[in-house]
């Protein structure tokens, strides 16, 4: 629809904010915003399911993590005003100046070499995936449909790739040895308007998460989407709770024994005698509920990390304050 | 049009990975560039008056789902590559005390030397 | 007849949004423009989803528009509550009586 | 099906108009209001598109969308908060 160049618009006008912008916080505020906008984009370019991963990922979960992580360390204003002042920094403005015109140039070059020699190879692929994707498979959603069973190999590496990404953050933000991690996160309530409502909410959260995994394999959503919608829920109980009786060394050991299921059971894709029509669909069914739980694990994982460290920074300077 | 945009996006992105001197910043072009991809895949997949890819629409009124799934994975690989930055930048910051990529090198020749 | 309703409900809330982005532009202070989020934005969608509603007449999309209307009259009030809670602990100024 | 896509034309340029108040807003809690309510005009568009290509499905998309603009709004704010 041409509604998108309006989108599309704002999209360009929030990168070159977000870029531009000095502080840190309000540069993030601009990518939650672009990343709504991008989310719209894609419903309105017929991809319901990263219309959802883009909505859960980008306006939530990612500008959660950039504002834990940055929380503590942004620069005061006058200090960075009165630098921009200085010659040196004058200087240093030309040469932003001088390599803005560079990279207009090559990707002028690029985009003028694209569009002379773009040509149009057919698409075979999707010729067969859309074809047949319902009696291979017993999937409602193509999409579903290819990440569960054509292409499940990727699936895997994917959800290797995001164990590993949560076990190098874990490392780099130095998870204390031997400690209960729960006897360290302290949270501060928010209001008790906000925590109640949400106390409210959750069941319902809960359930609508359970909901878009189950129904992966028929409407939009999936097990990654309906995961990180469980793991608001975490999210929101930290925001909520005064005590939170969550242990992370159980939530990563349970993120990599779902991890060893979700191997598991997509090798039984490898036995065809095995898979007649009504056990392909409760194999993508039980596939997505597994994906679901892991990823649930790991973005908890991943938020408990960053607000840990975070803690652990503010009473580290509140000590040097103090002392 | 939406290929235009995504080159356009990609070479801010860039650019501030080139030209800022901040290390968030330098993941954000990161985050931006990702995005960018992920735009161009999608718009190349997609012709004018396709519906989703649900079985409620007739096989020749869809989209492309290849991309679609294949994007899905990129997404979730962005948020761990993203968080995994995210964790080296509180290090570092907590180690140096400084956001520049410039006087932490400074700083790194010191220790060095 | 449930065609004209529908239309006339959404055009009203059209009117009702188009008013409180203006107010977001007009108001100098900030705690008057988190006033107009709050009230005319909620009414806007709730006239807007029921224009919805009445067009497409009683289904399972009625049911589910409904689900998401009582979610979002439960959410929305509760993050302008969060926004303008934590502009007053992080002493934003209250305003002075010239509006 | 006209009136549906001249609603759908206001709606974007609205959501627009509060992308230059979240991009020119002086204080963080000015950009922060103009988040949230650009994110419930998102959820309109969405349901107004549900409409007009009468799919049920897209309606779980503006439901997810709602809860996590509640979401984020929570977490903004409660990080830009400058307490002491």
């Amino acid at each position: 629809m041409p509604v998108t160049i309006v989108f599309l618009l704002a999209m360009v006008v929030l990168a070159v904010a977000s870029i531009q912008v000095r502080k840190a916080e309000i540069a993030v505020i601009y990518l939650g915003i672009f990343s709504l906008f991008n989310a719209i984009f894609y419903l309105f370019y017929s991809a319901p399911d990263l219309s959802l991963a883009e909505a859960v990922i980008g306006s939530a979960l990612a500008t959660a993590l950039f504002l834990v992580a940055i929380k503590g360390y942004t620069l005061r204003r006058t200090q960075i005003k009165s630098e921009y002042r200085s010659p040196k920094m004058r200087l240093a403005l030309f040469g932003e100046l001088f390599w803005g015109v560079v990279f207009l140039t090559i990707g002028f070059i690029v985009i003028s070499f694209y569009f002379g020699t773009v040509q149009d190879v057919g698409k075979p692929a999707w010729y067969h995936y859309v074809r047949s994707f319902i009696s291979d498979t017993g999937a409602r959603n193509a999409v579903t449909a290819i990440y569960l069973n054509y292409r499940v190999f990727d699936t895997l590496f994917e959800a290797l790739l995001l164990l590993v990404g949560i076990l190098a953050t874990a490392y780099f933000l130095e998870w204390p040895e031997g400690k209960e991690p729960e006897e360290e996160i302290a949270t501060k309530p928010d209001s008790e308007i906000v925590a109640r409502i949400s106390g409210l909410l959750y069941p319902f959260i809960l359930l609508y998460g359970f909901y878009i995994i189950v129904n992966g394999h028929l409407t939009p959503g999936g097990g990654f989407q309906g995961g990180a919608i469980l793991a608001s829920v975490f999210i929101i109980r930290y925001f909520a709770q005064r005590r939170l009786g969550i242990n992370i060394f159980i939530l990563q050991r349970l993120e990599k024994s779902f991890f060893l299921g979700i191997i598991a059971l997509s090798m039984l894709l490898l036995l065809p005698e095995f898979m007649n029509s009504d056990f392909k669909v409760f194999h993508l069914v039980l596939m997505n509920i597994l994906i679901g739980f892991k990823v649930c694990c790991g973005l908890a994982i991943l938020f408990f990390c960053f607000i840990f460290q975070q803690t652990k920074v503010e009473d580290t300077k509140g000590r040097s304050e103090r002392g | 049009m939406a290929e235009l945009v995504s080159f356009i996006i990609f070479f801010l992105g860039l650019y501030a990975l080139v030209v800022k001197r901040s290390v968030i910043k330098s993941i954000i072009a990161l985050v931006l560039m990702e995005t960018a991809v992920i735009l161009y895949f999608v718009s190349g997949g997609f012709e004018e008056g396709k519906l989703p890819p649900i079985s409620d629409a007739l096989p020749e009124q869809m989209v492309d789902p290849l991309p679609q799934a294949l994007m899905i994975t990129a997404i979730v690989i962005g948020i761990s590559s993203t968080a995994v930055a995210l964790a080296m930048y509180s290090q570092l910051h907590r180690k140096y005390g400084t956001d520049d990529w410039k006087k932490l090198m400074k700083i790194r020749l010191e220790e060095d030397a | 007849m449930s065609e004209l309703v529908g239309n006339v409900l959404m055009g009203v809330a059209l009117v009702f949004m188009t008013c409180g982005v203006y107010g977001i532009f007009r108001f100098r202070h900030f705690y008057l423009r988190i006033l107009i989020s709050s009230k005319v934005d909620t009414v806007g969608f709730i006239t807007l989803t029921a224009g919805i509603m009445v067009k497409s007449g009683l289904n399972f999309f009625t049911l589910k528009v409904l689900i998401i209307v009582v979610f979002f009259v439960l959410t929305n009030p509760l993050a302008t509550h969060s926004i303008a809670r934590s502009a007053y602990k992080s002493q934003y100024p209250l305003p002075e009586d010239d509006v | 099906m006209i009136f549906e896509q001249v609603i759908l034309w206001v709606l974007a340029i609205l959501a627009v108009a509060l992308t230059l108040r979240a991009v020119l807003g002086p204080t963080p809690w000015d950009r922060i209001l103009g988040f949230n309510l650009l994110s419930a005009k998102i959820v309109m568009i969405i349901a107004i598109c549900a409409f007009i290509l009468k799919k049920s499905y897209l309606l779980d998309v503006a439901l997810i969308y709602s809860l996590f603009s509640f979401v984020g709004t929570v977490i903004i704010a409660r990080f830009v908060e400058k307490r002491d």
